[in-house]
Formats: C-alpha cells, structure tokens, sequence
C-alpha cells in the first residue's frame, strides 16, 4: 500500500510538472526559455516514459528530443536574436478556445479506453519465432511492420536532403568548446558511446534497445568528432556521408527486394536466415540513422572551405 | 511468357512505390546522374502504372501482402480502380514534368526530393494501413517543403516553412487519429476498421479529417497553398497543385465512405460540403484580388478543390456515379492546372516576371503558351468537350438523382466565377505588346509544348470519360 | 502499469497537445510555432505510450513501435524547420550587411 | 525485512536526494553563475555518488551495482567537462568586457 501510494505520488508528481513546463513553455515571453524549458520538458518526459514501461522510447526521447532537437533549437534562436518575427502576441480568446475544443475532443476519445484492452501484443507473441528477433518492439519494427520502418529511413534521408540543398555547413560554434580539456573528454566519452551503441543494437534483438537508439548513440559519438576541430569545420566527406546516410535504405530495398526471390515477398525474411538478415538490415540503419542526425545537427552541406572560415560577423 | 508476367504482375503494387524510393536512393548517392537516374526510373515508374491501372480494369483490384504478414500484424497494399487510377495520374504528371525541372544548382536534392515525393503518393493511395500512411504522409510532406524551398529565396523560404508547420500539425492530428483507432480496434488496416464505431472512433475520424484538411489545404485552412504554390519552381508547383494535394482528399473520400465508423456522420459530411462551398467562393475571391499569375492559378487551386470536397456529401448518398463524377473533375483537374503552371513558369522564365500587366502581347509572342493557359481555362471553368465539363456534368446528374438540386446550383455558379476569374486574369495577354518588346513571335521552346501536350490531356479526358470512369470505379469504395 | 497510471499520463498528455495548439494559435514567431508543434508531439506521443502501457504488464509493442517511428520522424521534420529557419536569417544578415555597405 | 544493508542503502538515498535539493536550491539562490556552477555540478556529482551507493546495497546484485557506477563516472565525466567549458566562455567573456 505504501508502495502504491509513493508511486501514484511519483506519477502524478511526474504528469504535473510535465504539464506545467508545457504551458510555460508556450506562455512565456522570452524566446530562449521557451527553448530552455523544452529540452528540459524532452528530459522529464523521458524518466515519465521508464514509468510506462518505455525505457527504450524514453532513451530514443531524451537523445532526439532533448539532444538533436535541444541543439538545433539552440542554434537557431542565438542565430535569430533580435529579429524575432511579427509583433507581440496578444491573442488569448481564439488560441484557447482551440486549445479546449482539441482537448475536450481528445479526451472524449480517450475516456471509453479506459480499462477496455485492444491491442495485438497476444498475436505477437505468439508468433515471436518465426521471426529472428525475440524482443516484440523490434519484431515489429523490422519483420511485421517493416515496410514502415523502411519508409521512416527515407524520411530521414529526405530531410538531409533537403537540408542540403539550403546552403553549405557553417563551422560549427567556431570551434568554441576546443581545448585540452575537451580534447580529453572526447578520448574517452567516444570509444565508450560506440561500445555503447553496439551494445544497444546487439540487444535490441532480445530486449529493450535497437537500431534507432544505437543510431541516436552514435550520431552523439559523430557530434563530438566534428567538435574536436579547432576551427569547427565540418570535413568535406561528400561521398562517404552520402553512402553512410544512404545505408539504411539501402540495405532495406536490397535486401527487401532479394529476399522477394526466396519467398514470394518483399521485406519477407526467410525464417532459416532471418535473424543474420535483420542484424544485417539494422547495422546498415544504424550507421544511417547516426550518420544522418550527425550531419542534420551540421544543418547544411559540408563542402571544402577555401582560405578563410566563412563570414565573420 | 503467362508465368513470367504473371510473377511481375503480382509483385506491381510494392514495385510502384520500391521504384521510386529507389531512384530517389540512386540521385542521392550519385548525384552527377540524377538527372539521367531520373529520366529511367520515370519511364519504368510510369510502365509499371499503366500496366497495373490496365490490369485493374481487366480483371479487378489487386492485393499484395508486404513482408508475408497480413492484417491485422502486417501492412497490406491495396490496388483497387480509385487508387489504380491516381497512381497512374501521379506517374505521367511526375514524369513529364520531372523531364522539365531545372533545378538551381543541388540537383540531386530536387531530383531525391522529386523521387520520394513521388514513392510517397503511391504510399499513401495503395496502402490499406492508417499508420503506413501516415509515415508516407510526413515523407510526402518532407519531400514537397524541399521542392518548394529549392529556390533559395526568402519568399521561398517562408513559404517552405509554413507549409512544413501546416504538414507537421496535420500529420500529428492524423497520428493521434489512428493511435486512437489501433487503441479502441485493435487494428491498423482500414478494411478492418469498416464497422469502427464509439467515442473513439468519432474522434479518431474528427482529428484525422481536420489534419488532412490541414494538409491538402481546404478552406479555411489554406492559408499556406498559394505563398508555396506560387513560389515552387514550375514543374513543382504543377505536380503539387496536380496530385499532392489531391492525396489527402483522397484519404477523406476512404475515410468518410470507406470506413463509415457508424458515426452518425450525415451532418459531418454536409459541413465539410459547406467547407467546400466556402472554399469555392474564396478561392476565387482571392483569385480575382491576386497580381501575379502563379498566385491566380494557386488560388484557382484552393477554389477547385472545393469541388472535391464537396463531393464528400454526394459520395454517402449518390455512391458511384458522384466518384466517377469527382474523380474525372479531379484528373482533369490535374492535367488543366499542371498546364497551366508550366505554361506560367515558362512566361516567368521569358519575362522574368508573371505579373498580370506584364502579361501583355502574350498570344503573339508565345501563342503555345498562351495556348496552352486557355485550354487549361477551358477545363477549369468546365466548358465542354474538356473532361472538367464531363466530370461536372456527372456531378450535378448525381444530384439530381437524389434530390440534392442545391449541389447542381453550386457547381453552375463555381463555373461562373472560374470563368470570371480566369478570364480577367488571361485578359491582358490579348492585348497588343508595349512597344519596346519585339512583337515577333518568339519560337516555343519545350516547356511550352510540353504544358500544352498536358493541358490537351484535360480535354481529352472528356472523350476519354468512358475508360476513365469505368477504372475509378472498379471494385471501388461506395 | 494500472489504469490510474494510464489516466494520470493520458490526461498530462491532451493537457500538453492543448499546451501546444494554444502556443501554436499564439505564436507569430517561427522558432515558437516549431517548439509548440513539438510540445503538442510530446503530447500525443505520451498519449500514445500510455495507451500502450494501460493493460498492465508487458507494453503493447505495435503503439512503442508507433511511437519510436513518430519520434524520429517528427525529429527529422523539426531539424528540417530549424534549418530554414537558421538559413533565412542567415539570408537576412547577409542582405542586411549588403544594404549597409551599399 | 528491515535488514541493515537496506536501511542503510534507504539512508544513503535520502542522503543523497538531500544533497540534489540543496544543489538545486543553490542553482536558484547563488548570485553569480560561478557560484551556480559550484552548487550544480558538486552537489549533484555528490548526490547521484550516494544514490548510487545505497541502491547498490539495496540491490545486492554486483552487475546492477557496477552498472549504475559506470553511469556515475559517465554523469560526472561529462558534468565536469561541460562546467569546465561554461566557466571558460563565462571568463572569456569577463576579459572581453574588462578589456573594453
């Protein structure tokens, strides 16, 4: 009983301070708390998701939301200081009748699912072994619902892209963190995020973990190596970040459509192989997904600079 | 040679969405043969389009189940008439306008962007899943911001974005839709979800309207259409206003007949036909208020796709005969208007301007451009023998047939104002040029043809009307 | 999970999805739309992971896949808008300083 | 139940959470941000180190112990690199403005 009472304590204690930090993170009107207050809602969320039984969404969470999007989110407010867009908002009436008619269209949705089970983590389970994978997010991720995991790749590849064609990377924070304690720190924060999203990846097939929080792992590791540079350049690797970014797709299409051959499907693995063609399949993700937020961390493409390092303001 | 091709032909469905994604891998990682990687892979999209649209019409919808695992566990792909028919639309306008885009210089990013946008409309109409197309909805998104963005203006920027944060809230609505859905049913696959009903559906089907709505743009959210319209290169803006908008009115003409939910959603439906009616009125509103002449064929496009929308009604009572109506309107629709952009894009890259004024001794100087903006003008206000005319006069013969007269009196008087709009926009080019510009005629170069060639598709979809309707409806949702 | 765990996480999740399209109604800044279009993401994701927890026991893994792909794609579109964003005023300072010169 | 590892450990952690308080209250109360620096990251190094510590005990598991410690060294690798990089900008701002 005690322990029930502390934890619905926990819970709501959690579920309170998340909703507080949205509302003033959307009211307040200084631009870099409205971004401060984000990453910080992204980590809370994060440990409210492990009391859902989510660590593995909590760990994809905080390194996406906080992490990525955090320094993103940085980036582009000190670099739009001053200019802020349109005049001072006012508006109250409108944006909060919106807001009512969503939630109180969202809760009257919710309300009946309380108690009530639907869901398919019986049929899953039941069919674990014809897949190669036992832990049951990753079985859907790349064997029952791969097409969408397949589609999700693209969806990154297609963001770089499209971040590329906006202009070359500037340095990144002009080589501001440089130093010998930086340099030290990275010796040895590097080789441990790498063992660490291996790890992640090679236990994704029986427990919580997997391509896309190995990919986020090691995308920090990419981050980190293009911090140790005293000028803040971004090698000009054109090719070597276009296949590594390409890999995930790649592999699935190759794969996906070889595999069609032997059993009649696309993205049907043959159960005698299916556990080395998903390991294959998300190794080639991984490298991918981390290649691909590293360099939408850039945020431009890294071409060869000549002489001076951009434009000094 | 029947096994050969009958092992191809079932594999068609997931072929139509692998080749793109393919090609758009392809110009990614090679990108000194993008343009070449997409001239092939456009021609073999297109093949493979047509053929599965004429085995459809032969011998009815065709059914693939990816990665063996069928619904309710696995995601199924679902070819019927409808979707056949879109597909293959999608095929020929990317492909022959993709053969048209000259991208400024990162033409591997336009040409991977061209690709997956393309993979993504395929997705979103073969796929039987609430969640595959959402993730093919956000790719589509992803893909169309950066053709919009690919000038590198500040114009085009700010539109770039305000189209990507209308996507981005009309895709997390349509989340929240289907997680409410899977939640409540049990199941991601839209023909299991036909008899869905109860709190959670309703809601469920409210936020996942309102985000599409969102995204394709219809009244009164479409405040983002004509600034990415207007700014996109012209091949974009011709597939943008052509099919990609038309992909989220597609998935509510699915959702409000297909799934019906048991919601009684009589009165639903009448609203989003008064949306439709709102959207018809405005659009040409602005139309008329607009300057430049992409803007006008941007808000011709807001206006126009009040028509389908309001078709939303008439499918729930009229069943068939309103879809073959709609869909006709809808292709021609797609032809008159990518037309009309290419035609705009090539008056653009001429005059370096497409302000109306501007647009004066039009005829002389490019008689197959100006060609090419009248037959488009003629389908959109729906003159006959254009396939606009044939679609509405199908349209207003379903109205009559269950006594709803008052749609029949919306689509007479849309006509009227088109008419209205387009002509008075048009009307300078007959004017005589200002005398400092050569009054020769310049010659023609591709473009201009090519947005005639696509422009005549619009009429020929009149006569075409027979094959076109018995496709749509074949094996078809009412 | 029980169903007041789920109960008390659903309702901070509509709390924050309303938390989001009020800032999102607000805002005419574009940084602050794009992190209101993410504090209503985070929202409807934990809706998601509490629907999925709500049965007690092991977590339905379709809605935690769901999730994990509606993350990273809502991350990659974000990154995309931050983009545009940092590159317009990148636009700007440039025009900016040419006027100057000029 | 009560054996004495896990009152021990429940000690620990209490220690522990009181110290995380404090480093917070100093986070909020400090004047200067050296100072706020000092309370965050020493506070919070010492604080997670006798959580750590006392659920290790009450865990009795050697692998979850080492575990836990392992991200214990990581949390405080990487709170000191950053303090370390906060409080030289912090100083090369000082320079900057005593310069002018």
């Amino acid at each position: 009983m005690g322990i029930d009472a502390a934890a619905l304590l926990l819970d709501v204690t959690l579920a309170a301070t998340v909703v507080a930090l949205g509302w003033r993170c959307v009211i307040t009107a200084d631009r870099f708390e409205t971004v401060a207050v984000f990453i910080g809602i992204s980590l809370v969320m994060a440990i409210a998701w492990t009391r859902l039984e989510a660590p593995d969404l909590a760990l994809a969470e905080a390194a996406l939301g906080a992490g990525l999007n955090g320094a993103l989110l940085l980036a582009a407010w000190a670099e739009t200081r001053g200019i802020e867009d349109g005049p001072a908002e006012r508006r109250i009436a409108g944006p909060a009748l919106l807001a009512a008619t969503t939630m109180a269209v969202a809760g009257a949705g919710l309300a009946p699912l309380v108690g009530a089970e639907a869901g398919l983590a019986a049929e899953i389970a039941a069919r674990l072994d014809q897949t190669g994978v036992s832990y049951p997010v990753t079985a859907v991720l790349v064997d029952f619902r791969a097409l969408d995991t397949l589609l999700e790749l693209c969806v990154l590849l297609a963001a770089l892209a499209a971040t590329w064609q906006l202009g070359a990377a500037r340095p990144l924070l002009r080589g501001k963190l440089y130093g010998p304690v930086f340099v030290a720190y990275v010796r040895i924060a590097l080789p441990l995020l790498v063992v660490l999203a291996a790890a992640l990846l090679w236990r994704g097939a029986t427990s919580p973990g997997g391509a896309f929080q190995a990919g986020a792992t090691l995308a920090a590791a990419g981050v980190l190596l293009l911090l140790v540079n005293p000028a803040g350049r971004v090698p000009a690797l054109s090719w070597a970040y276009r296949i590594c970014a390409s890999l995930g797709v790649l592999a699935f299409l190759g794969l996906g459509t070889g595999v069609t051959a032997v059993t009649g499907r696309f993205l049907d693995w043959p159960l005698s192989h299916a556990g080395a063609l998903v390991l294959v399949a998300e190794t080639a993700a991984t490298v991918a997904i981390a290649t691909t937020l590293a360099l939408l961390v850039v945020g431009g493409r890294p071409v060869a600079q000549r002489g001076r390092v951009g434009k000094r303001h | 040679m029947g096994t050969t091709a009958e092992t191809l032909l079932a594999h068609l469905p997931i072929a139509i969405i692998v080749i793109p994604l393919a090609g758009a891998v392809a110009c990614f990682v090679l990108p000194r043969a993008a343009r070449a990687l997409m001239a092939v892979l456009g021609i073999a999209g297109t093949v493979a389009s047509g053929w599965l649209a004429a085995d459809v019409l032969e011998h009815g919808a065709r059914g693939y189940v990816v990665g063996g695992w069928a619904p309710p566990l696995g995601i199924a792909l679902h070819a019927d008439g409808l979707a056949a028919a879109l597909v293959a639309l999608t095929a020929v306008l990317m492909t022959v306008c993709g053969s048209l885009a000259r991208p400024r210089r990162s033409g591997d990013a336009f040409f991977t962007s061209w690709l997956f946008a393309w993979a993504a409309l395929a997705v979103v109409f073969l796929s039987d899943d609430a969640f595959n197309v959402y993730v093919g909805l956000e790719l589509l998104g992803i893909a169309s911001v950066a053709l919009v963005a690919s000038p590198g203006t500040r114009p085009a920027l700010h539109a770039a974005l305000r189209y990507l944060a209308a996507g981005l809230t009309g895709s997390l609505l349509y989340l929240l839709g289907a997680a409410l859905l899977y939640a409540s049913e049990g199941t991601l696959s839209f023909a299991g979800l036909e008899d869905a009903g109860g709190a959670p559906a309703a809601a469920a089907l409210a936020f996942m309207t309102v985000g599409l709505l969102l995204k394709c743009a219809v009244f009164p959210l479409h405040g983002w259409l004509p600034g990415a319209h207007g700014c996109a290169p012209a091949p974009a803006s011709a597939v943008l206003s052509g099919v990609v908008v038309k992909s989220g009115i597609y998935l509510i003409w699915r959702l409000w007949s297909d799934t019906l939910f048991g919601v009684p959603a009589d009165a639903a439906a009448n609203l989003l036909g008064a949306l439709g009616v709102g959207a018809l009125l405005w659009g040409a509103a602005m139309a008329w208020r607009a300057e430049r002449l992409k803007i006008v064929i941007a808000y011709s496009t807001v206006s126009q796709l009040g028509y389908l929308v309001m078709a939303v009604p008439l499918l729930r009572t009229a069943g068939v005969e309103a879809l073959a109506g709609v869909m006709l309107l809808a292709a021609a629709h797609a032809f008159a208007k990518a037309g009309c952009f290419l035609a705009a894009g090539a008056v653009l890259a001429r005059r370096r301007s497409d302000r109306l004024e501007t647009l004066a001794g039009l005829v002389s100087q490019m008689p197959i451009a100006a060609f090419a903006l009248g037959v488009g003008t003629v389908s959109l206000v729906g003159l006959p023998p254009s396939g606009g005319f044939a679609g509405k006069w199908l349209l207003i013969q379903a109205s009559f047939a269950v006594h709803a007269w008052w749609w029949a009196a919306v689509f007479i008087a849309g006509s009227l104002l088109s008419a209205a709009v387009l002509i008075r926009a048009l009307a300078p080019a007959f004017e005589a040029a200002p005398a400092d510009c050569a009054s020769r005629a310049e010659r023609a170069g591709a473009s201009e043809w090519t947005a005639l060639a696509i422009a005549l598709g619009a009429l020929a979809l009149g006569p075409l009307a027979g094959p076109w309707t018995s496709l749509v409806t074949e094996g078809s949702i009412p | 999970m029980t169903s007041a765990g789920f109960v008390i996480y659903a309702t901070a999740g509509v709390a924050l999805i309303g938390a989001g399209a009020f800032g999102l109604a607000r805002a005419r800044d574009a940084l602050r739309r794009i992190v209101a279009i993410n504090v209503a993401a985070l929202g409807v994701l934990t809706t998601m992971v509490a629907l999925a927890a709500r049965g007690g026991g092991e977590a339905d893994p379709v809605t935690h896949a769901m999730v994990l792909t509606g993350l990273v794609v809502s991350a990659s579109a974000t990154a995309l808008a931050l983009a545009l964003v940092r590159r317009m005023a990148h636009l700007r300072g440039e025009e900016d300083a040419d006027g100057h010169d000029g | 139940m009560n054996s004495i590892p896990d009152v021990l450990g429940a000690l620990l952690v209490f220690a522990g959470t009181a110290f995380a308080v404090l480093g917070t209250v100093g986070l909020l109360r400090f004047p200067d941000p050296m100072s706020r620096l000092h309370a965050l990251t020493k506070a919070d190094g010492t604080g997670l180190g006798l959580c750590v510590a006392g659920l290790s005990l009450i865990a009795r598991d050697v692998s979850a112990a080492m575990l836990m410690i392992l991200l214990w060294l990581g949390v405080m690798l990487s709170g000191a690199t950053a303090a370390h990089l906060v409080a030289r900008r912090l100083l090369a701002r000082q320079e900057s403005a005593g310069g002018n």
